[in-house]
């Protein structure tokens, strides 16, 4: 059963290291980081649900019967949109934050919360 | 047309937003905004009728059928959840105009309804398809704009607010994702009718029941079920007004409806008493809930945070009434749903007006209220009455409906914390009461809220009260969902 | 630049997964827009920053639980790449099957993406619609609002004479090899939003170079907003066409006499659409950060 | 004009008056105009209906009307029955007068915001008519919430800081006691008997037992706060800072009346007497209001302020009628109603004739009255007959109603009742009898200021009214008593 489903675990590693970070860090562009990977990890769980053994990229060609399933790909195109997408906009939060309180740092966020 | 009625609910709000950007000047697009909720209102009441005529409608995009393509499914249940989000939606749009003049700096003001559209759109949209995948994408569609709306707020700390939700709007999603590519290896498809064809043979499997708990988490995380919930309170108190208005009256609707749905609809009843015992952890869940939100709400100094937290419980009976886990307990639920819609509409509208008036929620604007803004705080009154659930007023339905349950099932403890949570209300409730009518209000006086901001927060106070006299409409609606629900799939 | 290699990494994944077109998308992505907002935001944010980690035990525990539900999870999973797996013979069946003779065009990827589920494109596309709008109106300074001047901080790479002649020649072609992106998406690998995603970085590439004023004369940020709505505008109206020739939304079928002709038509326009959208929003987004950088380098 | 009409328009008049009522404001002769016809006019209804219950037969047993179902079992109706029309009947034939007596006090005192005062008294009597008419629990919940709200703004009518501290009290325990018990026993009532319909002979019976029927008891009668059982009963002192129209509507028209009437309405078509008498502990009930009446007594025997004396005298009255009702004995019953009666004039009286004395002479302390009897004969001696009905003394409607009350103990042989009643006769008299005394006894001790005759003639009128209801009570208990013996199903 290993080698049958070593793929996933490899990818739920990954995810989980992504998942960690952003629970973790304290800096807000670390964690986005963080979250990047998790999403990314996600997807190559999706891609290789996807794969099939000996198939080939989706595209119509001679001589080619077998193929990778087309269906995850386009899930996770739009994932990925999904996901840089997410992301322009916590960056432009970040940039706010900076500018609003001067840190990208979790503690100093707070504390100067509660000094005002 | 009438056949392209469940397309044109999401995608009316949806096109309306691109052209809302290219009037760019505020007043136009506020106006566009408004047409176009409005005519989302008027064909959500058609689909209403239609569903009660025909029974379910299913309208496969693109001519292709499901599994194939995307298919949109609008049984009695999505009607009525589609009902409740584009009727508050249009109401929140009238009152809009006014309210942001105060909150938003004008040249960011036609983008803000643009965003409104586009928040308002994806939840229409979580709701009427019937495409899991599809529920993602537009999950994340009315997410995006929701962190964007709620940074708009005044104070810098919106910002903070709104990238926690983020973090943690962005995780739950991503859950979600997971959960739905483990359903999808294990069925091969993403539409929810023939996932709920599928997965009774699966019920034993290990990845079904992951899946299960993926989905589950991410949308509590969504629900801000107790203990998920600490992102919701900053986003409620910093976001601008009337976005606070429109998401607690709308957006955790939706996300007990996604609750709901995956429950009952996708995974069907049984499914989740076979491997583990969801409905207890619920009821918990929801008793803890309502209980330290009440009382975290009691000492709260900012009112609009009290009544987020208040949210938090209400969200809290919800959850009770779907670990009942009978027919009466889940339309004990879905009656909360549009009642709690119109109380806590009226509440943060009329919070709206407040602010308008001092620039903050603060409790300590409340003294002497009771002169200075009589009508404003006689609509506080009255969602406050809602919110305890005195009969006459919406919020006694539904907590009658929720003791009927309790009743049924012989669980008198329940019942009793369920009257000892409203007594909590009443506490949190009286402070208002009391600092508004029993306190002299020292500064300059201010006058009544501009009447394009009272006039609609007075609608929904109104129907506070019809809605808790004439039942018919949510009755009926939830009384069939319920039974439908509990009947099997979609 | 961890990020950017991190990126190029998961897409050469892709390609062993022979997810081309998701390769191409995530090399585009991962390594090229993702690491420019990262470093966009940085100069903005500051590379301060101090480690500290906030419970990091209890985090870890629950990153174990999840792994574990997670783990516990695949394990009733089919096989890695195993043929009969349900994911395969199920839904995805038909679309191998049948999709080169119902749409007519090789990539299936393209006809699943742009027909049998155009309308989670559509919402795709939606999404970048609302970052876009969601950046503007966070990055669009309030009353406060300044011009950035010339002299303004994403203009340093002006000195680099070899660069600048580089890009000149480098810059048409990236834009053609953009159109051929957008347009040959029905058959190989690509499609709308790669193609937007590359036109977008020449854009960019430029204000790098030769500053952001000139960019924003040659390609005006007003005209930039109409585009993002138009792309969107078009996408859902090529839906609302299909409503007039009497069949469900986004149905192409009837587009043109011949149904597999309609859906070249349909599936053409809407590639349009994504990347107008997408290339709009991708420059609009630059521009903000930007703007905001230099708005704000100026306040100092 | 058929009863049943009459009794839907004995809601719909008042709240148009209200409503024209603050149409007219500003012009106060129609506006007071307003008021007294609309009066005029409810009273002349309550009597059609009257006229129809008194009949009897199919006529009276048709007048039910279902306005509206909320949900399935939960119905807003409307229904007229011998208690309720009593309690109608009092209440808009006491409008009259109290309206007759604040348009006197108001002018004579300059008060503001009068408009707002006889809006909300209009609405207050709406509320009246609906707690009277209510044929379930529910409706009559809802009409005792509004009784509640209306009332509010009257209590809080000065406006500076001892007005609002009152109204606080007020407000906040009438509203917490309603629906912290009152809502929840009525909850508890639904689900065990399946309805909230007033039947004679009660709906409890075999659907609670044991404990929970004593709790559930209990529970009644602390959530209806409006009764004023010790130690709910502080809203009612505190509540005096109102001006005397509103005392008088608080003591006598409409509020606490409300309280007692729904207690009645409880005990007799909720539990049913017969029930009642075997639910364990119901005793308890009994000492409680027992100890409400001495108690309420000896604390009124220590005030110093008229008007406070008063309201704890009410606080003791209440529980005379409570503790009656609870005797369950048909012939206490009757001396419980007759008392709703009887009281609501007395009091009525003695309330009005301390506003009289404050309006002429601006005094409000017991010490101050010396030889006040000479300067005010025609009050003080409506006050006198008044005081001679709360002590219980003939030829009073006070007696007839203590008259029956003992009988009905004695049916029982419950002593401690007979005790109880005893003792605070004693208490009443030692009460009200000195300043009876002071009154026509005592020299003035020091001339007033400028000498003043009696207060403004509505008033006056107005007292003498309410001071010849009091006798009548007495002459006419026959029929009355007659009447009432329906509420008991003893056929007449």
């Amino acid at each position: 059963m290993l080698p049958e489903l070593y793929n996933y675990w490899v990818v739920i590693v990954l995810m989980m290291i992504g998942f960690y970070i952003v629970i973790v860090q304290g800096n807000l562009i670390k964690k986005l980081i963080g979250l990047n990977i998790f999403q990314t990890s996600v997807f190559i769980f999706y891609i290789s649900v996807g794969k099939v053994e000996g198939g080939s990229a989706p595209i119509l060609a001679e001589g080619v019967s077998v193929y990778s399933n087309p269906l995850p790909h386009v899930l996770i195109l739009t994932a990925i949109v999904v996901g840089i997408a997410t992301m322009a906009l916590a960056l432009a939060l970040v940039v706010r934050i900076k500018n609003a309180y001067g840190t990208v740092e979790e503690e100093e966020l707070q504390e100067r919360d509660l000094r005002c | 047309m009438l056949s392209h009625l469940p397309i044109l609910q999401v995608i009316v709000p949806l096109l309306a937003a691109p052209a809302c950007l290219l009037l760019d000047r505020a007043r136009a697009a506020w106006l566009f905004a408004c047409m176009a909720s409005f005519i989302s209102v008027v064909i959500s009441g058609l689909l209403v009728f239609q569903v009660h005529q025909f029974g379910v409608l299913s309208y496969s995009l693109g001519g292709w059928d499901a599994p194939w393509g995307i298919e949109y499914r609008i049984d009695v249940l999505s009607a009525y959840v589609l009902l409740i989000v584009s009727g508050i939606g249009a109401l929140m749009i009238l009152a809009a105009d006014t309210a942001i003049r105060t909150e938003i700096p004008s040249e960011r003001q036609p983008l803000f309804y643009v965003l409104y559209l586009l928040c308002l759109a994806g939840l229409l949209g979580i709701v009427a398809t019937g495409d899991i995948f599809n529920v993602f994408v537009f999950l994340e569609i009315s997410s995006l704009a929701t962190y964007a709306l709620i940074a708009q707020g005044r104070d810098r700390r919106a910002l903070w607010a709104a990238y926690q939700y983020l973090i943690v709007g962005t995780i739950g999603a991503t859950f979600i994702l997971i959960g739905i590519g483990f359903l999808y290896s294990l069925t091969g498809t993403l539409n929810m009718q023939d996932l709920a064809n599928r997965l009774p043979a699966l019920e034993s499997s290990a990845t079904a029941f992951t899946a299960f708990a993926f989905l589950m988490v991410g949308v509590c995380l969504k629900l801000a079920l107790f203990p998920l919930h600490l992102w919701l309170p900053n986003a409620y108190a910093y976001a601008p007004s009337i976005v606070t208005a429109f998401l607690a009256a709308t957006a955790t609707k939706v996300a007990v409806y996604l609750l709901i749905r995956f429950h009952f609809s996708v995974f069907g009843v049984g499914f989740a008493a076979s491997v583990l015992p969801l409905h207890s952890i619920f009821l918990v869940l929801g008793l803890v809930g309502v209980f330290v939100a009440s009382l975290v709400a009691i000492q709260q100094p900012n009112v609009k945070r009290l009544f987020a937290y208040s949210s938090v419980a209400q969200i809290g009976y919800m959850i009770i009434g779907i670990g009942i886990g009978t027919v009466t307990g889940l339309q004990a639920t879905l009656l909360h749903l549009f009642n709690h819609a119109l109380m806590k509409g009226a509440l943060f509208l009329a919070l709206a007006a407040i602010v308008f008036r001092f620039g903050s929620a603060d409790i300590r604007h409340f003294a002497g209220l009771g002169q200075r803004m009589p009508w404003t705080m006689a609509i506080i009154v009255i969602g406050g009455l809602s919110l305890i659930g005195v009969p006459g007023t919406v919020g006694f339905i539904s907590k009658w409906y929720l003791v009927l349950a309790a009743f049924e099932r012989d669980w008198w403890l329940l019942i009793i914390a369920v009257l000892l949570g409203s007594l909590l209300a009443v506490i949190y409730i009286w402070r208002l009461i009391e600092v508004a009518y029993f306190r002299e209000g020292e500064g300059e006086p201010r006058g009544e809220a501009p009447l394009s901001l009272l006039i609609p927060t007075a609608i929904l106070a109104l129907a506070n009260i019809y809605f808790g006299i004439d039942t018919r409409l949510p009755v009926y609606l939830s009384d069939s969902a319920a039974q439908m629900l509990f009947g099997g799939g979609p | 630049m961890l990020a950017g290699i991190y990126g190029l990494l998961s897409a050469s994944f892709f390609v062993s997964m022979d997810a081309v077109d998701v390769a191409f998308t995530e090399a585009a992505v991962g390594a090229g827009v993702f690491p420019l907002l990262m470093l966009t935001a940085l100069t903005v944010a500051g590379r301060y920053e101090q480690t500290v980690h906030r419970r990091p035990r209890a985090a870890f525990f629950l990153v174990l639980v999840t792994g574990a539900l997670m783990i516990v999870g695949t394990l009733d999973m089919p096989a890695f790449g195993s043929l009969d797996a349900p994911a395969h013979t199920h839904v995805a069946a038909r679309y191998i099957e049948l999709s080169p003779t119902e749409i007519g065009i090789p990539n299936m990827v393209t006809s699943v993406l742009a027909d049998y589920r155009a309308f989670d494109t559509l919402g795709e596309v939606v999404v970048v619609f609302t970052a876009v709008v969601g950046v503007l109106i966070m990055l669009t300074p309030g009353e406060q609002r300044q011009q950035p001047s010339p002299a303004n901080a994403v203009e340093t790479m002006r000195s680099h004479m070899i660069l600048r002649v580089v890009s000149k020649m480098l810059i048409p072609l990236m834009l053609l090899f953009a159109l051929y992106v957008q347009f040959h998406g029905e058959y190989g690998p690509g499609g709308g939003f790669q193609a937007g995603v590359i036109f977008a970085a020449a854009i960019i590439l430029y204000a790098m170079l030769f500053g952001l004023v000139k960019a924003q004369a040659a390609i005006k940020p007003s005209i930039l907003r109409l585009l993002a709505a138009f792309g969107v505008l078009l996408y859902g109206g090529v839906g609302v066409v299909s409503f007039l020739t009497g069949v469900n939304y986004l149905d192409y079928s009837r587009l043109a006499t011949d149904p597999v002709v309609g859906r070249h038509i349909g599936i053409f326009s809407i590639e349009l659409g994504v990347g107008i959208t997408v290339a709009a929003a991708m420059i609009l987004i630059f521009y903000a950060f930007a703007g905001y950088a230099t708005g704000r380098a100026e306040a100092e | 004009m058929t009863a049943l009409l009459a009794l839907q328009l004995t809601l719909v008049v008042p709240l148009c008056g209200a409503l024209l009522i603050a149409l007219c404001g500003r012009w106060p002769n129609l506006r007071e105009a307003v008021t007294l016809s609309t009066a005029g006019l409810l009273f002349y209804l309550v009597i059609q209906v009257f006229g129809a219950v008194e009949r009897g037969g199919d006529e009276a047993a048709a007048l039910y009307v279902e306005l509206w179902q909320i949900l399935p079992g939960l119905h807003i109706a409307l229904h007229s029955e011998p208690l309720s029309i009593l309690f109608a009947l009092v209440a808009s034939g006491l409008w009259i007068v109290t309206s007759v007596y604040s348009i006197g006090y108001m002018r004579a005192n300059q008060e503001k915001r009068q408009t707002q005062f006889y809006v909300c008294f209009a609405v207050a009597i709406f509320a009246a008519m609906g707690v009277a008419f209510s044929a379930n629990l529910l409706t009559l919940f809802l009409f005792y919430e509004v009784l509640t709200l209306s009332t509010y703004p009257l209590v809080a009518h000065k406006g500076d800081d001892k007005a609002r501290a009152g109204a606080r009290t007020y407000l906040g325990i009438l509203l917490a006691t309603s629906i912290g018990l009152f809502l929840p026993a009525m909850m508890w009532t639904y689900f065990v008997a399946g309805t909230l319909d007033f039947r004679s002979g009660g709906i409890l019976e075999g659907n609670i037992g044991g404990i929970g029927a004593t709790i559930l008891l209990l529970m009644f009668m602390f959530g209806i706060g409006k009764a004023a059982l010790i130690p709910v009963h502080r809203w009612l002192p505190a509540a005096m800072v109102a001006p005397t129209p509103v005392s008088a509507l608080l003591h006598a028209v409409a509020v606490v009346k409300a309280g007692v009437f729904t207690i009645a309405k409880v005990v007799i078509y909720i539990f049913g007497l017969d029930f009642l008498v075997d639910v364990p502990h119901e005793v308890i009930a009994v000492y409680i209001a027992g100890f409400t009446i001495v108690v309420a007594s000896i604390l009124a025997l220590r005030q110093t302020n008229i008007k406070r004396m008063l309201a704890y005298s009410t606080v003791s009255q209440l529980s005379y009628i409570v503790l009656a009702v609870l005797v369950l004995t048909p012939l206490s019953e009757i001396g419980a109603i007759v008392h709703i009666v009887a009281h609501a004039v007395a009091k009525i009286t003695l309330f009005f004739a301390a506003g009289a004395i404050y309006i002429a002479s601006k005094k409000t302390e017991i010490n101050q009255l010396d030889g006040i009897g000479f300067r005010m004969p025609i009050t003080m001696a409506a006050f006198a007959i008044a005081a001679l009905s709360m002590i219980g003394v003939p030829p009073t409607g006070g007696f007839v109603s203590k008259w029956y009350m003992i009988a009905g103990a004695f049916q029982v042989d419950s002593y401690f009742v007979l005790v109880v009643l005893t003792l605070s006769t004693g208490l009443n008299a030692a009460y009200f009898l000195p300043i009876i005394f002071r009154a026509y006894f005592r020299k003035e001790s020091v001339a007033p200021p400028k000498p003043h005759g009696e207060a403004p003639l509505p008033m006056v009128g107005a007292i003498c009214v309410t001071a010849l209801l009091t006798l009548l009570v007495f002459f006419l208990n026959g029929p009355l008593v007659a009447f009432e013996m329906a509420v008991l199903g003893v056929p007449r």
